[in-house]
Order: C-alpha cells, then structure tokens, then sequence
C-alpha cells in the first residue's frame, strides 16, 4: 500500500529532510513542534503542523503517546522517525505499529536487539564478525570495572550501552581517571537515554571510524551502499564524514559488506541502517555497534550511488522490494559532509544558542545544503547544536576537498558562533588532504589552532571601527541618542523583542 | 573622528573621516582608502585598494566580533577621549577580579568545588548541562575559591556569576 | 601553463559561477563591476574588484579597452567572458590576446566564423549539416524581404545576423506584418549588436529546440556531451531546459552529436560551446547555429555527466588536453534547469527590478541554485532579468520533475516578481510531465494561466488584514504615527534610503 | 478590528482580535483561529486549524501582493470606518480617468499614436525599451488619444504618465 500522510517525528534539519523527500514522492506530512520550536523551519515547510508540549524534549519529542494521538488525530497513516528521540526506540515503533501506524523503520524487534550494544555485540560475535575485546555486558560498579579495565588493560573505553551520538562515551587513559570518568559516563548516559548503563572495551589507538550503510527490504533482500569514512571527530561526535574512504579498497569493501549483512539479516533487519566499524592501522575491521535508524551523515552515500535513501526508506516502508540488487549499486567519485553547528570551537565547543541574525548559504556546482535554519531562525537551547550539513561532490577525493573549502567560505552564518571556522581549517590541513585521518586527527591538530594568526588583524579593525563610526553619525543624526541595536539593526531589534511573533511580548 | 581599537595586547589608535560608503582611515602611519557598504545585517563588503573582502561584524557584549576570511576577531572600539578620560584612572580599567560567569544558558549538573578549597590549573570546578552535552569549567590558573553562588539542578541565565575566586 | 589569475568580464550569476570554479582551480579572480553594481555578489566574492564606469552596459561592460586594462593593472593572465556581453566579440577575444592574456573561449576566427549566423550557415550546409530553408545573407530591406518570405512560404522568422538571445527575433505569420516585424527586430538587434542585420528562414511549426554541447582542445580532439532540450521559451528566450531529451534516443543523439563536432571542426573550435538546432515533429533535426561561449543552461549537461564545463574551459584555455575521450562520456539520471527572472508572468513578462527584501533559496539533495542574488541585492534595472537558475537532478525525468516542483514550492523570493509561479505551472502541467514540448509550448499554455484560481483567497486576506492589524497595532504603541515601511520594514526601509551604503544618500 | 479588505471584484468585511500571535478572526460568516509568526520581513508563518501556510505579504502602491502556495492575491485592505467614510461620495472612489502610466522606469524607444488618434483595443501604443527588452503597450479598450506626454528617445521613471485616453 502506498503512504499517504506521514508524521515527521522530529525536528530540525532531518525533519526538514523527510518532508523534502515525502513532498516528492507525494505524500502529504505532519510537523510537531514544542513551544521552542513554532518558528522552526520543518513547522513551516510541513503542509500540517501541530503543538506537542513544552521545550523541554522530554516533554515533547519524546513523549511517546502524545506524538502517536497526533499522528492518529491528523489522520497520518505513517511515522517517520528521523535520527536522535525516539528513532531507536523499540517502544515507540510498537505503539506506532498497534495504533495502526506505519514506522519508517526497522520492526521493534531489530531495534531491540541492536539498541543494548552488548546485546549487539553478542549478535556480531555469533555471526563471526570480528569485535574489540571487552565487557559482553554492562559494568556492575566501580570496583568491576576497575577490575574489568586492568584485565583488558588501559587505555580503556566507556560507552553507555544503549547510547550513540558519543553520549555517554569516555576514553580512560590511567585507572586514576576511571571512577571520575565512570561517574560522568553514567550521569551522561542516564540524561540523554533514561538508562545510566556503561559497558566497557580496549581503545584501540588512533582508530579509523569507517561505517557501512546497509539496506534491506521485507522480502529479505539485503544489500549495502558502501562505506562512510567518519573518523573527524570531537567529544565522540563526528564533525567530518565522506564517501567512500580512501582507506578502504574494493577488496575491504566487499568484506566490511558482506560482514555488515551478515549482521543485518541475523538481527531480521528491514529498511536502512548502518554497521560501524573501528578499523586500525593495518586495515582491521572490529565491530561496533549497529545504528537502526538513518544517520546523520546519509548524504555522502547519497551523493556518490545516486540513490535516494529517505525515499527508498518510504518505498520499503510501504512494502515495496529494493529499486535495486547488489549488483546494480554503482559508485560515482567523491561525497564529503561538514556538519555545521552552532558551536564555539575556539572555546572548548560551548554551545552557541541564539538568533541567526545574517545566513547566506554557499551554493552552486555539486554542493548542498541540509539546513533547518533560515535568516532571523533563533537557534532553541535546548536540543543538540546541528544548524545544517554542507555536502559537497566531486569526481574525486582532490576535486572534493577544493570544492568544500570553496562553500565553507562561502558559508556565512552571523548571530551564532558555528563550527565553520574549525572545518576549513581541517579541510585544509594537510593530513586531511592527504587522507591521514583517525579519531584522534583533531585532538592531535586542535591544539596549534588559533582563532585567528593576524593577518587580517588590520582590516578587522578598520570594519570595527567604521561600524562604531557609522553607528555614531545614525545617532546624531537621528537625534543625538547613541542606541546601537536600534540605530543598526532594527529588524533584529525588533525580531528580538516579539520573538518571532508580530508583537513585542 | 578619532577611535581607539583593542585587539588581544594591541592597543590600536584609528582616525576616520569620509562619508556615503568612501572614507579614509589613519591606522597607526598607515593609511587606508576603504570602500565599505553594508550589504545585508552585520554582513559588509570592503575594498581596500582593489582586494576584495567580506566581513561579519557582531556585537557581542560590549565589544564586537569580527570574521574577515575565516578569520576571527574580537574588537573593542572606544571613541578615543572617552578612552582617556576612563584610563586616565589607571586602576579604574582594571577588570572585576577572577569570577567565572555562565557564559550561556542551563542548568547546574555539578559543582566540583567548595568556598575554601584551593585549586590548581586544570582543575574542575563546575558542569554545566545545556543542549545535551555537559560543559565542564576547569581553573585555569592556581587559587581558593572565594564563593560558590550556585548548586547543582539550579538554572542559570548567560552572566550569572557562578563562583569567585580568592 | 598554469592559470593564475583571472579577470572575469561579466556580472551576475555567470561571474559567480566562474569565480567559483577558479577558486576550486587555486586560481585568483579579478571582478569588475559598474557603477549599479558595487553591491553585487561577484564583487563580495572575488579576490579583487574594479570599477570599470556608469551603469549602461555600453559605458562598462562592453568597453573592451577598459576591460582589458584592468585585467594588465590587477596582473591577470587570463579572461573569462561569460555568456552574453562581450563572449561572443572576436575583437575582444583578439584584444586579450594581443595583451597577452589567455581568452577562455574560442579562437577569434572561430567566433568570427560562427557570430553571423548567416555564413554559419554557409558553413553548415558546406559540411553537409541539413538546415531551415532560407536566405544565407542578410535581407536588404523591407522589399527583398517581402520577396524572399513569398518565395519561401509563410510563416517566417526573422533572425538577427550577429545576434543570440532571442534578440532582434520575430515570428511573422502574414505579409501584413512583415514590415513592423522587420523594423522593430532591426530596432532590437541594433541595440543589442550594434548592427541591425537581419536574415529571413521559414519557420518550422511547433519545433523543438535542442542544442548539442561540444566541447574541443588546442590538440585536435573534439568531443560531444549530448544533448539539451530548450523548447520552453518566452519571446524566443529560454525558460525551461534539461538534459538529457526525452525526445531524443541514442542512435539520434549520436548523428546529432557527429554533425555538431563536424561543425566545431570545420570552424577550427576551440573549448566549449554549442550547436542549436531546431527538430520537427518527425524527429528531422535542422542547424539552426552554433553559440561560441559557455551556455546558460551549461548546468543540466554538468548534473548527469559529472563533468565541471567551467573547470574544463579553464584546464583547456591553460592549453591542456581534454580530461577525457568521446567514450568515457557517460550519462546518469536526468537533470532539469529553471530560470529564475525579475519579470512579472501574469503582466507580459514586465521587468521588475527592485530590491529583494527577503529571499529563501530552495537546496537539499539534488538541488543546485546558480544565484547573483542574496537577500538586501538590488536587482538593477540595467542588465538583463536573471536572477538566479535552478537545476536539479534525478534518477529518471519524473523524479527529476517532482523534485523541480518541490523546489520551486520551497523558492521565497520577496519584493520584485519572479517567474517562479509560471515556472511552478509548466513543471506542473501535464504535456510537460508527458515531454510533449515544442516552442509553442508557453504560448499555448499560458492563456489559461492565472495569478491565482481563488482557492487560497480567504487566506491571503487573512495575511494581509493581519499585517495591516499588527502595523496599526504597532503605530499605536510607538506613538500614534501610522508609517507602514518605519513600523513594518526598518532595515528595509533603511537599507532602500541608503542604497546599501552605511549612509542614507 | 475591523476592516474592508478587497480581492478582485470581491470585497469582504474582516473583523479581527488577539495578540502575541494568536488571532480570532471573522470573516463574512466564517470564524477562523489562526496562529501567525513574522519569521522573516514579508515571510510569514500561518497556521490555521493545522494546516500550515507560509505566506509572502508585500506592500506594493496602497495594496499588498500576497503570495501562499503559488497563488497570488492582490489584496486592499482598508479600516472599515475609513472605507465607509471614503465610500459615501461615491463617484469619489472612482479611479482618475484612462491614463497610462510607465510601470517601470525606461527609455520610450517608440511612440505609435498621435492626440486624436482612434485607437482599438490591441493597437499598440507605444513601446518601453528596459532590461534590454522591447515592452509593447497595447490599448486595453477602443477610445481616442487625448495626450501624449513622451517622445521617443526620452527617459522616465516608474509612475510617469505616457498617455491620455479621451
């Protein structure tokens, strides 16, 4: 049966992305949206939009029974849950599936069996895919966990069991940092998951983090997309994404797919996910964990096959085969994503809420912008920081790199502080073009990284001062009052003041 | 009309004058034609003898951000006799001793320190929660902390003093 | 040699489009601008900007002299025409020659073979190439074209001899109106060439247009990259293109192709450029001429080969060869490219310069905007209407088209009119999604076509009385006075009085 | 509130109420609750029982253009006193006789019509060149010329009067 009306269970830029594809493919689509988020871009672009509770996501995005009353109330035969909230929820893709609902996922069951790592890695372990050692199971306390640490042996790393994102994940270097590091992993997990357990596993050094994107339909055909080379990371949170990776030749590829459908049809998986692999320097790969949802970073994937994964997601959902076998999957040169988010790297990446009071989005030959925000967009405070994903293509990994370092100049987001400025310095390091990536690349190169080396020290002050001059000569002018804000921006004034609304409340 | 810039240590005396987009700066013994037009909100394009630049200019508390090529700036410009006459005090320029402020909005997760307790370079102070990632504030330099103004669960507002240091 | 710098002799979108590619090349732009475009974009984004005198093209643009020495004074080694303006000016090409500097396009002999139409034709049919009957000089005058149209049959078209664009042409159904066509196409063609010559064919009925891109080296190599379907026009200018042609197989796309490299051979061609023709209902395909520059529409022939048209003008005026052979040309998907101009549809394509008070650009996956604006950018009244052109790319025709729709529904452009409505209503309409095009396509459809057919009446009301309610609402508060730009559009209202200088002059 | 608002030959009586953006609105014998935002000049954000409208509303000579999925509306909107008022004369609201003013500003490239002249509905007459296009005026309606106020060659901005219709 074909969709007619989905739900968009999420905000932000994927929100914006599954209405994208729903629009598309003609299927009429349902917004949500908390009290932070009326202004929000997936509010306006949906062609239905309804409230669902206060900012705070647990009271919103996540409240489970509230988004499937909606859904019903609006009429909605389908649910999308987009990455992040609920999207690896087993609960909620069984209420969707009770009330009727069509999830744009993986059954409960899959998502269950890949949602507790340790019950993953078990799965992995059973279908011969190769693992880095560690605990099977969550640590009971502190004291096992030291235990567990020296047998492995240091350094260590912590990971909630039902996490992602890098929530609740921390690299232990000396037994020392163990409790503190365990403490805070566990505060991290239980915020963000609801569930404070960690397990625990050997860190291999400078790993690469290269995942597989894998696709099956409900007729059993599984297949795979190829890789994604995500090891530009920081706090655990990746940063920079491409495909394919220069890693990995045809020969790996095959292997790292096979071993990651392997692992799908074990776990009796329908619709896209993604197998993550660490591979080391002599091109091991280990398993990791199983992502049962789209991720973040499914653009590059897009951009090299061609194929249009959240459409595909909505034409597997609706119960029809694969628009394509293994056999048909072909791979054209070189995708790269940059995530921008409102962020201050220069400040140990303190979160950046606030109005975006300038945005001229870079555009052109082979690049594209994923974003969930608009000029006069007031970035909330309260969920994560993605503002927007820059992709770029080009024949290949050389031509890529240009073409990306050419839009980030051109990106320019004024309000907020964004991660910008951090990615075109990367994209021009020269490790970085010379495909020297791993996990640790930004750790190693953040250090020598400075807002700024003076070279432009002279012109920055001359804008600062012709802004001061101006401003000055406005407010004479206008009548001696020297009020900046309202002498120089009004619009932002004003848009301040009535947040968005028609009238200053 | 005569400015005086701050830059990290560099302490800058600018003089414009000039009008409509054209004007002509005395920066230090350089001088400058600049041509400058605002082309959108804190979005301007400057010519400066044919090179082509596009700068960002935010205020942001007090002074003013400036991005020019990738490259950030943070500015504080003062109109220059107001500048004399505020330093002319000397110790009155000085700034408002150690306190550590919320530099954005969220929630207390924990506090790592007690009024009394001494503390060196790198150590935690306090956790910040806000958009779902935990900010940690270590001292960056050795010290007693003099005061703790907040406890962990307690929202906090960008600026609200959280401690101060002796 | 290596390219280092280059000063690009346009504005607008093709500036930008040209500094984008130099910047991806490592090569540096020199833009100039006239007086009217101080602001615009390829002056924000090139390395180096001059000004090159007033605002009418024929004291700015099209000064050879001052072009070329301001390419000398700012030390560049190359230049880049664009499209339209001086691209097609053999003496301009000769002119940077003679100083030195690399002409990134033909040889001025070819340009001089090809710019009048009518001895391309001579060429063509010298190549054996079949054409439109007609005349192969210039018509003398009102007489010798009476005579000649009877010979050849009525209708007719008139056609400017140096001209491109759709300027100076004229379609002639009866006598009666032959001699007003033919003064006001002389008229038009004298002010858009400087030389009133026009020649006389007879017109083919509902034809199609579809051009063939060639691309050539300074080593003998010349190669073809398909096909671009252009039947939907307005006043013989281009609305609507896309590639590859439905109308089109592959054993056609290959004769085609074979005559436009014979063409571009035996006029000794150089770099990109292209062979129009027109296509009967029977698939018969008649040269129609051959445009020695790089195309508006370039983009959907870049979408499904892969290839960068400008990088490779660039790598092929630097003297190297072709980065690749006739054979490794493939083709994927189907893209589509609408043009986005300051006109008002439903009033007789009027122009409507102005300035853009908001603006919105559509992107996501597939979707490529070549814009010349940003939100606050003063369309000038002096230039031509383009604002912006819109590709996108798909698997097959139809998906390419749904994503268009989506497109152009996400496409906000505020304070002038664009063609965006018209262009949602052809994308929409069902002989387009059938592929039955022909030039007489708008003008059959647009008859019926409406601003609006009243179903969102109650709603625009709505919006209109609630701006006017929150306007008082908002005079009351601040004083009693009843401004509507003061109150509704400060920065707008500044920036209009200030022309986007810091001072309102 | 209320107010006359005019869309074509239709003219409805809207009377509005609300604040921060919520409204209650009746048109005719329609009542609408409708959540609006301004989220950028001219862009704003509508929902009516769910459904979701992005509107572009512009002020454009005394009416407003309003642009909602593709369709545009041109809309006058008046306060309903006011319109009473205006509306009592009568013949006062009627428009200011035939005249044909320049849309936009150009260059007359061609005047075809003298004073005196008949004219039929599609005679030209005359011929704006602009943005490097010849914009051709046809009469609207059969009538005679009355005035000629350009010659070819000369310049004018938007809003000046070209001709006069008897």
């Amino acid at each position: 049966m074909k969709l007619k009306k989905l739900l968009v269970a999420n905000r932000g830029e994927i929100a914006v992305r599954v209405i994208r594809a729903c629009r598309e493919q003609g299927i009429a689509t349902v917004a949500v949206f908390s009290e932070a988020d009326r202004e929000a871009l997936h509010v306006q672009m949906a062609d239905e939009a309804y409230p669902i509770g206060p900012a705070p996501a647990l009271e919103s995005y996540l409240v489970v029974d509230r988004l499937v009353e909606v859904a019903r109330a609006a009429g909605a035969d389908a649910v999308h849950p987009g990455y992040g909230f609920l999207s690896e929820n087993a609960a909620f893709a069984e209420a969707c599936t009770a009330a009727g609902l069509t999830f744009v996922g993986p059954p409960a069951a899959a998502i269950r069996a890949m949602g507790s790592k340790t019950a993953a890695r078990k799965i992995a372990r059973d279908m011969g895919v190769p693992m880095v050692p560690g605990t099977l199971d969550a640590v009971a306390g502190e004291e096992a966990a030291r235990a567990m640490a020296r047998e492995i042996g240091y350094p260590v790393m912590l990971k909630a069991a039902m996490g992602g994102g890098g929530k609740g994940m921390r690299l232990v270097r000396r037994e020392a940092d163990l409790a503190e590091a365990l403490r805070s992993a566990q505060a991290e997990a239980g915020a963000a998951f609801g569930d404070a357990a960690v397990y625990l596993e050997r860190a291999v050094a400078e790993p690469r983090h290269i995942e597989i994107q894998v696709f099956a339909d409900s007729h059993g055909e599984v297949i795979h997309l190829g890789e994604r080379e995500c090891s530009i990371q920081r706090r655990h949170q990746k940063l920079v994404e491409e495909s394919p990776s220069s890693f990995v030749d045809s020969a790996m590829r095959q292997r790292m797919g096979e071993a990651a459908c392997r692992v799908a049809r074990a776990a009796g998986y329908v619709n896209a996910g993604t197998v993550e692999f660490l591979v080391d320097a002599e091109r091991n790969f280990y398993f990791l964990e199983m992502n049962t949802r789209l991720q973040v970073e499914h653009p590059v994937t897009e951009m090299v096959t061609g194929l249009d994964l959240v459409a595909e997601q909505l034409r597997v959902a609706a119960g029809e085969r694969l628009s394509l076998r293994q056999a048909d999957v072909t791979w054209r040169g070189w995708a790269i994503e940059c995530r921008i988010n409102a962020e201050d790297p220069f400040a140990g990446w303190m979160p950046s809420p606030g109005t975006i009071t300038g945005l001229r989005a870079p555009s052109g030959p082979w690049v594209r912008d994923d974003s969930g925000a608009y000029e006069g967009y007031t970035v909330p405070r309260f969920y994560d920081t993605l503002i927007s994903k820059l992709i770029v293509w080009g024949p290949d990994r050389a031509a890529a790199c240009e073409r990306m370092a050419r839009a980030l100049a051109e990106y320019r987001i004024v309000g907020v502080r964004t991660t910008i400025p951090i990615l075109e310095r990367i994209v021009a390091h020269p490790d970085f073009r010379a495909g020297r990536l791993s996990t640790a690349f930004l750790e190693r190169v953040l250090p020598g990284v400075q807002p700024n080396d003076a070279r432009h020290r002279d012109l920055a002050v001359i804008a600062a001062v012709l802004a001061e001059y101006e401003r000055g000569r406005r407010a004479a002018t206008s009548g001696g009052q020297h009020d900046a804000s309202a002498a120089e921006w009004p619009a932002t004034a004003w848009r301040r003041a009535g947040s968005g609304s028609w009238t200053g409340r | 009309m005569k400015y005086v810039a701050t830059v990290g240590e560099h302490e800058l005396v600018v003089d414009v004058t000039g009008t409509d987009g054209r004007y002509h700066i005395a920066l230090g013994d350089q001088r400058w034609d600049v041509d400058a037009r605002l082309t959108a909100q804190g979005i301007y394009s400057l010519l400066v003898d044919g090179i082509s630049y596009v700068a960002d200019v935010v205020d942001r508390d007090g002074s003013c951000l400036v991005d020019v090529r990738g490259e950030l700036y943070e500015v504080t410009v003062e109109e220059h006799t107001r500048h004399v006459i505020r330093t002319r005090g000397g110790a009155a320029g000085a700034g408002a001793g150690r306190t550590l402020r919320a530099p954005l909005p969220g929630k207390i997760s924990r506090v790592a320190v007690r009024p009394g307790d001494p503390v060196k370079a790198g150590d935690t102070l306090l956790v910040i929660e806000a958009m779902k990632m935990e900010n940690e504030f270590k001292a960056g330099a050795a010290g007693t902390v003099a005061e703790v103004r907040v406890q962990p669960g307690q929202a906090v507002n960008a600026g609200d003093v959280l401690l101060v240091m002796g």
